[in-house]
């Protein structure tokens, strides 16, 4: 199965990690990953003002991209990309007016209307892979490696794009559940990391991380699998910071779920790029013998 | 006095209730060595039907005179044991509660040995009294299937409705001269928004035209006297003034009147005469004289209203007359006031600033503005009013401690109404909780939050007072922390529901108990929601609790109903266990007639000993205990007995 | 036409208790049809009452006892009515009388069997915090006091009824204890469900309430220690199954901290429903005081959007409970979560303006109060209407509180929408007066009634 | 100081371009504060977000502007799945942030940020924070 796949920003320079182990893991799986040949910004967070048409430019330009080349379906792995993307399609589904006025203002471009069905990876290894032939393809299973799902804000919220139950999503359980691992109930699944305030506030994200991750230490977690590269960021770049601040925090590994999935289905190691990753997951994983010990 | 001597003792569990603190195999083995008894069993629950059965079996088998029933209150089971022994033939009378658990096993839950002891005690005590219990039958009294209502407003008239439509005749007092009570003057219902007055309009015809209502209107009770069956009440018809034979209700007196007084109905807002009518929504009736205000009762010759009626009704000498009535039950029902201004006291006399009746009126297509909004001061249509709730309410300080359950509706449904009328003025609503509790109201608080030009401020207001046109409103509000000031137009109070103040009068007549602020007492504030402690006499409306027009209807229905059920029967029957005077010892000394709530003892005059009513006397025992030379004394509880029992508890 | 002066009673909680009573001593006959296998209703679990704290079994027993021995009510619990054809006056109900598999003439409630059958199954009557028997009197005062065996349950039943390769499982084994203790021989597997057909002139309906299911509000975690009222009512109450021992489900600990939610699901039209269910700020007060009562050095805590204490002596209680120490927090619960040994409680405070953060031993909410299930089922039985949500609607919501849509059909109780104690059994008195109202007429015309 | 609340307070064209930008009705809020109870930034919010509906309801808009409550919402949307009058709290925020931007008011300034931290950040850190709180 081909399908056209939106990267975004960060999954070309930070999160390497996320897109290269997505890919490969796909790749195995049979779904081929296949970029979009031309894209631009999503536009990153969805504009909510109501008079505030000029932002949904940008995603909606996206969706224009991908209906050109003839796809009715584009799968993100960025959490943000994600929201930003099917806001903007909902928008241009509900709201003929303001459809009208975007498609006018984007003279030459094609009409859209519709058109693009936006899902997150997740969704897609869910609903057309499935759990059970995602257990089939798995060579190493991760057994023994318990995990907190961590989905943050925005693949549930808000209700109208949300890939899975607003408060008790399930889809992180089922696929970590398929590649072996130990899925701890994890309270804090859904909250947020603080998200963009890292740029203006750093010291309240870091309040934030230590709340999420001091949760998934208590709970016994190795690590925690997320989905969205600023929920990576947030909870894993400061955490030797707030290890000196709150001294019953040791580290806690963060891992993209896609990472996971790789490892678990043969993919190599090294193209999951876990020296990427923060918290250590690369010892983990090395402690574990799930990855080669360092020569 | 008759010895029981084959007593049976049943000792229940309770399920842990008893059998966890009292030791119930020792309790048995003690009771079973206990002279006279010749029975003893215990089991898990005795009020069951298995346990029933048991004390069926034992009367039968063991030919039982008498029996214990050792377990709950009285006030529980009693009935039930009763019942079961008067079943197998044994006289009810004959059995008799040792309460071992609200009086024994509950309080001493901590030390199961003494609530052993006391058990056994209690028992053997409980022995010792039955011992001498007399075999009694209830007394038989004839029952008067004839209801008084007292009051007029929608609880008395859907009591009176319910039960003449029931077949019964009923005699309906209202002090006023129109029915319809305060309903009459309220401008629309919350949640539905409909107009109150023709709301009711038809139950008022049908209540004023029904064959089996009697309706007395300007008229108050008077005296009542008797008992549950069989009261005799006086019914004072206050003069009017008028002739009620000759007057064909033309209205040309209440044009000629000279005299212009504040009007009850329109709380203030406008002017009637002092001969006046009832409410003009009311049905009409007869005019009547307002003798306070009428020149004529005031030292002038002023002769308009005779002067001009044509067929010479008016007649300055009638007098109030009586009319007496027998009637077997009472339906209480004399509505509610609001808290009269001047409580509490920090907030000044201003024309501006009214109670939510007066708003009502103001409100109402049938008010004096005909429900344009003017205000009172002026006549300026008010841009921005306060609406304030918990005047006087929820302030033990100054006011009342309870809250009176309308004022958030009715304040919600007035600040809708007035926005609707003056789409352009804004509404404020101090308040502390929103309590909108029941069918729709929610709903219908949201909806108006909703509204523009509606704002709900979380805080009580400290001050108002006069600043040239406006009134300075001094609040709060707690949820953003602020003080407040708003320059407002009309300020609108919901002050407290209190009684009226003729109801602690009538507590006094009716010989039924009120409450601290005035209002009407309960049997039982849960399962006997509409019946006083005076049997025979029951509860409707606001002057037992505020509430709201449903629930008022809803409690003036359940009164019916109790009517409904008690006029079932073709008479009735009476706890025998009442006073009885040993007319050899009584000197009539009259103290025990003294001493008497239920006015149930008399000393005959001729005999010159005390008698006892026996259909009015409840058994409260006070007679006895007040006679000084032990004459009087309650049936199946003689000093005897308690001598026996004080003997057995103390021993 | 003749008016039959006979009525059928749904439901045989508080409400109905009182209507059937207040008929039958009226002087006519009443039959009080119950779905479950005893009278009382919810009222029969409560510990104790708002506001003078009185043992609801204490009130409530004598009354239940009543009804079980007027000698002008036909008693039919686990019962429920199937069909209803006619007018007022003169309808025909047709009730079925679900097969209790025991003989009640021949039963005594001796109650071997109830404490000998092996299957356990969670006590309706416990609010699942307990166990029953699948042979079982609901609870110690039921009216009648003699059991029913839950067809659903019982090993034998399922034994019988066991297909091979279409039943999962394997096969129970063949128990029929209950059949060989039973010293009354009253065990009668051969009994079948019957329907029994009356003519009736009137009928009231109280068919109650039920909470909210807690797991409608994922947000609040699903946790054996987030509990709903009604459950924590059991474990108040000193006949509960920890004799009023507070005791956490988890772990059977003493909560030394509750923290008490109202408004679950209540006034919450985007998740749960628009209306207030009216008896919540009451119950949760007196839970808190009670609780506080029970265990000492305890805090209770109560989130609150408004405090509804309109009834008499309501709001001198809920100063009292202010006053005895119980923190009253204004605002609502985002979420609770389990965080080890405690449950944390994420809340606010409008008033100082404060988030707030509880840990929590024990988390009770009080859920909203919906109409009993199957409402809409018996309202479409009945022919008479309901809201939205359930609640049967009155012909005028505010003159005509007690009739339904549909003549000669009353309401009374929780089954008209979220009501107290009191206000219940005023209902059901006022539903009584329609009634006897009604049956003093003797003659029905075609215009409607006639004094009679 | 006494806050003077009016007609014309209530009614000011904050309140209206609050309104308007947002697409809510402030009016539905009764002030339950399940928004504030689960925000998780309110922990630096001068303002708990109810209180800043509070403040749109009784037309404050000079405690609004000067709250730093907007700045500090991150968008997570938590009090607007699970607000009972179904009001999009977050949309509120954003249009506060947005009456600023529009007047030119940025609540960083993104030339003044150090260049490690810049580097350190991933772009998706960037680029939010530059949409949310730069005009």
């Amino acid at each position: 199965m081909d399908l056209s796949y939106y990267p975004g920003c960060t999954l070309k320079t930070r999160a390497l990690n996320f897109e290269d182990s997505a890919i490969a893991a796909m790749a195995v799986l049979g779904v081929n990953l296949i970029e979009l040949p031309r894209w631009n910004c999503c536009g990153t967070v969805y504009s909510m003002t109501d008079d505030d048409l000029a932002h949904h430019i940008a995603p909606v330009r996206n969706l224009v991209r991908i209906a050109e080349q003839g796809s009715d379906r584009v799968v993100t792995l960025c959490s943000f990309c994600y929201n930003t993307l099917k806001r903007a399609d909902l928008l241009m589904r509900n709201s003929p007016e303001k459809r009208n006025t975007i498609n006018t203002f984007m003279d030459d471009e094609i009409d859209y209307d519709g058109q693009v069905e936006v899902v997150h990876l997740l969704e897609v290894l869910r609903d057309d892979v499935g759990w059970e032939a995602v257990a089939r393809k798995v060579k190493t299973s991760l057994e023994g490696l318990k995990v907190a799902p961590y989905y943050g804000c925005t693949l549930t919220r808000p209700q109208e794009i949300a890939i899975d139950s607003v408060e008790s999503p399930t889809v992180l359980q089922g696929l970590m559940q398929a590649v072996g691992t130990t899925v701890l109930d994890f309270p804090l699944a859904t909250e947020c990391c603080g998200s963009f305030e890292i740029v203006s506030d750093p010291d309240a994200v870091i309040e934030r991380a230590y709340t999420i991750l001091g949760m998934a230490q208590r709970k016994g977690a190795d690590a925690i699998v997320v989905s969205c590269p600023l929920c990576a960021h947030n909870l894993g770049h400061k955490q030797a910071e707030i290890a000196g601040k709150y001294s019953d925090f040791t580290g806690m590994p963060i891992v993209y779920f896609t990472q996971l999935l790789a490892l678990a289905v043969g993919v190599n190691p090294e193209v999951c790029r876990f020296d990427l990753n923060f918290g250590g997951v690369e010892a983990l994983l090395r402690d574990r013998g799930l990855i080669p010990q360092r020569v | 006095m008759a010895r029981q001597e084959r007593i049976g003792v049943f000792v229940c569990h309770c399920g842990n209730n008893i059998a966890g603190t009292v030791d119930i195999e020792r309790v048995v083995e003690e009771l079973s060595h206990y002279p006279g008894v010749v029975h003893v069993e215990d089991y898990m629950y005795m009020c069951s039907d298995p346990g029933q059965e048991l004390m069926r079996k034992a009367i039968q088998e063991k030919a039982l005179t008498g029996i214990v029933n050792a377990n709950c209150s009285p006030t529980l089971h009693q009935r039930t044991f009763r019942r079961v022994a008067e079943a197998e033939g044994l006289n009810p009378y004959c059995v008799e509660i040792a309460n071992i658990r609200e009086q024994c096993s509950w309080p001493h839950a901590d030390d199961k040995e003494t609530a052993t002891r006391k058990a056994i005690a209690i028992i053997k005590a409980t022995v010792e009294k039955l011992r001498f219990n007399m075999a009694l039958t209830p007394t038989v009294t004839p029952l008067t299937k004839r209801v008084l209502v007292i009051g007029a407003g929608i609880a008395g008239i859907q009591a009176a409705l319910d039960i003449a439509n029931g077949g019964y005749g009923v005699v309906l007092v209202e002090q006023d001269i129109g029915i319809g009570g305060h309903v009459m003057q309220l401008a629309g219902t919350f949640p539905s928004l409909e107009q109150p007055d023709s709301l009711i309009a038809s139950r008022l015809a049908e209540v004023a035209s029904h064959p089996l209502v009697k309706l007395y209107t300007y008229a108050e009770v008077e005296e009542v006297s008797g008992y549950v069956g069989n009261f005799d009440v006086k019914i004072r018809q206050k003069a009017g003034y008028i002739n009620r034979g000759r007057c064909n209700a033309c209205g040309m007196c209440l044009e000629k009147c000279p005299v212009l007084v504040s009007s009850e109905y329109d709380c203030g807002l406008s002017q009637r005469k002092a001969i006046r009518l009832p409410s003009p929504a009311a049905l009409t009736f007869h005019p009547v004289i307002d003798v306070e205000h009428c020149l004529h009762f005031n030292g002038s010759q002023c002769q308009a209203c005779c002067e001009v009626c044509p067929e010479g009704a008016i007649d300055f000498s009638e007098e109030d007359t009586f009319v007496e009535e027998r009637i077997g039950v009472v339906v209480a029902a004399p509505g509610y006031d609001l808290l009269p201004v001047g409580q509490p006291e920090a907030y000044p006399e201003d024309p501006d600033i009214i109670d939510g009746l007066k708003f009502e009126r103001i409100l109402s297509a049938t008010g004096p503005t005909n429900g344009e909004i003017r205000r009172p001061s002026d006549g300026k249509v008010p841009r921005e009013v306060v609406f304030i709730s918990c005047v006087g309410s929820r302030d033990p300080e100054h006011g009342v401690p309870y809250c009176s359950r309308v004022c958030c509706m009715y304040v919600a449904k007035q600040a809708l109404l007035y926005r609707q009328a003056v789409p352009e003025g804004q509404a404020y609503i101090f308040y502390m909780d929103i309590r909108s509790d029941a069918k729709g109201f929610e709903e219908f608080v949201q909806d108006v939050m909703d509204e523009g030009g509606i704002l709900y401020l979380r805080g009580e207001v400290s001050r108002m007072f006069r600043d040239g046109d406006k009134i300075k409103v001094w609040g709060v509000d707690t949820l953003i922390g602020r003080n407040i000031e708003i320059s407002a137009d009309l300020v609108v109070l919901a002050r407290a529901m209190v009684p009226r103040p003729t109801t602690r009068e009538l507590t006094r007549k009716l010989n039924i108990a009120s409450d601290a602020h005035g209002f009407l007492t309960e049997a039982h504030i849960k399962l006997r929601p509409v019946e006083s402690l005076t049997s025979g006499i029951y509860l409707a409306g606001t002057a037992q609790w505020p509430r709201d027009l449903p629930d008022t209807i809803a409690s003036a229905e359940a009164a019916a109903s109790k009517v409904l059920s008690l006029f079932s029967r073709e008479e009735l029957l009476h706890e025998p266990t009442i006073a009885w005077v040993d007319e050899e010892i009584c000197s009539g000394c009259e103290q025990c007639v003294a001493n008497c709530t239920y006015k149930a003892i008399e000393v005959d005059k001729r005999s010159n000993v005390a008698r006892v009513n026996e259909a009015i006397c409840e058994g409260c025992g006070s007679c006895a205990a007040i006679c000084p030379s032990n004459a009087v004394q309650l049936k199946n509880s003689t000093p005897r007995q308690f001598f026996e029992i004080i003997d057995v508890a103390a021993g | 036409m003749e008016v039959i002066k006979k009525v059928l009673v749904i439901g045989g909680g508080v409400a109905g208790i009182q209507a059937a009573l207040d008929i039958a001593d009226g002087g006519y006959q009443v039959i009080l049809v119950e779905k479950t296998p005893s009278v009382g209703g919810h009222m029969a679990q409560y510990a104790e009452v708002f506001p003078t704290l009185d043992c609801p079994q204490c009130i409530l027993t004598p009354k239940m006892v009543d009804v079980g021995q007027h000698s002008n009510i036909t008693l039919l619990t686990y019962a429920e009515l199937q069909k209803v054809s006619g007018e007022v006056g003169n309808f025909t109900v047709e009730i079925l009388q679900k097969a209790r598999k025991v003989n009640h003439k021949k039963c005594t409630g001796c109650g071997t069997c109830w404490q000998k059958c092996p299957e356990k199954v969670p006590s309706e009557y416990d609010a699942g915090i307990a166990d029953r028997a699948a042979i079982y009197i609901p609870f110690a005062q039921a009216v009648p006091a003699k059991p029913v065996i839950d067809t659903e349950h019982c090993r034998y039943i399922k034994h019988l009824e066991f297909v091979e390769g279409e039943t999962e499982g394997k096969r129970p084994p063949q128990c029929r204890i209950c059949e060989r203790l039973c010293p009354a021989e009253a065990i009668d597997w051969e009994q079948e469900a019957q329907t029994i057909t009356e003519q009736v002139g009137a009928i009231v309906v109280a068919t109650g309430f039920d909470l909210m299911p807690i797991k409608r509000l994922p947000e609040y975690a699903e946790d054996p220690d987030v509990i709903d009222g009604i459950q924590f009512e059991r474990m108040l109450s000193p006949g509960g199954p920890n004799a009023g021992v507070v005791r956490r489900p988890s772990d059977g600990k003493i909560p030394g901290e509750v923290v008490f939610v109202s408004c679950a699901g209540s006034r919450d039209p985007e998740h749960g429903v628009p209306h207030c269910s009216r008896v919540c700020c009451m119950y949760l007060a007196k839970q808190a005081m009670l609780y506080k009562h029970a265990v000492h050095d305890s805090q209770a805590h109560i989130f609150y959007i408004d405090t509804r204490t309109t009834g008499k002596g309501y709001e001198e209680f809920l100063q009292r409970t202010m006053t005895e120490g119980t923190v009253y927090l204004r605002g609502k619960v985002s979420r609770i979560y389990r965080d080890g040994d405690k449950l944390k409680v994420m809340g606010v405070d409008t008033l100082s303006g404060k988030q707030v953060e509880v840990s929590a031993d024990l988390v009770v909410l009080g859920m909203a109060m919906l109409p009993s299930v199957g409402a809409k089922d018996m309202a479409a039985r009945l022919g008479i209407a309901t809201d939205e949500q359930g609640f049967f609607t009155e012909s005028h919501i505010k003159i005509d509180p007690l009739e339904s849509t549909r003549p000669g059909i009353y309401l009374a109780g929780t089954a008209q929408g979220p009501k107290d104690i009191p206000d219940s059994v005023a209902q059901g008195s006022g539903a009584a007066s329609k009634v006897l109202g009604l049956f003093a007429r003797s003659e029905m015309t075609p215009e409607g009634l006639t004094v009679g | 100081m006494r806050l003077e609340i009016s007609l014309g307070r209530l009614r000011n064209e904050f309140v209206a371009k609050i309104t308007e930008l947002s697409g809510q009705d402030i009016n539905l809020c009764y002030q339950c504060g399940k928004c504030s109870a689960g925000c998780p930034m309110s922990f630096i919010m001068d303002l708990l977000p109810n209180q800043v509906i509070r403040s749109v309801q009784l037309g404050l808009a000079e405690d609004i502007t000067s709250s730093r409550t907007p700045w500090l919402c991150a968008s997570c949307l938590v009090c607007t799945v699970r607000c009972p009058k179904g009001i999009d709290i977050a949309s509120v925020m954003e249009a506060v942030r947005q009456i600023a931007l529009r007047r030119s008011e940025d609540f960083i300034d993104p030339a003044g940020l150090e260049r490690d931290t810049v580097a350190e950040l991933p772009p998706i850190a960037l680029v939010c924070g530059f949409r949310k709180l730069t005009g």
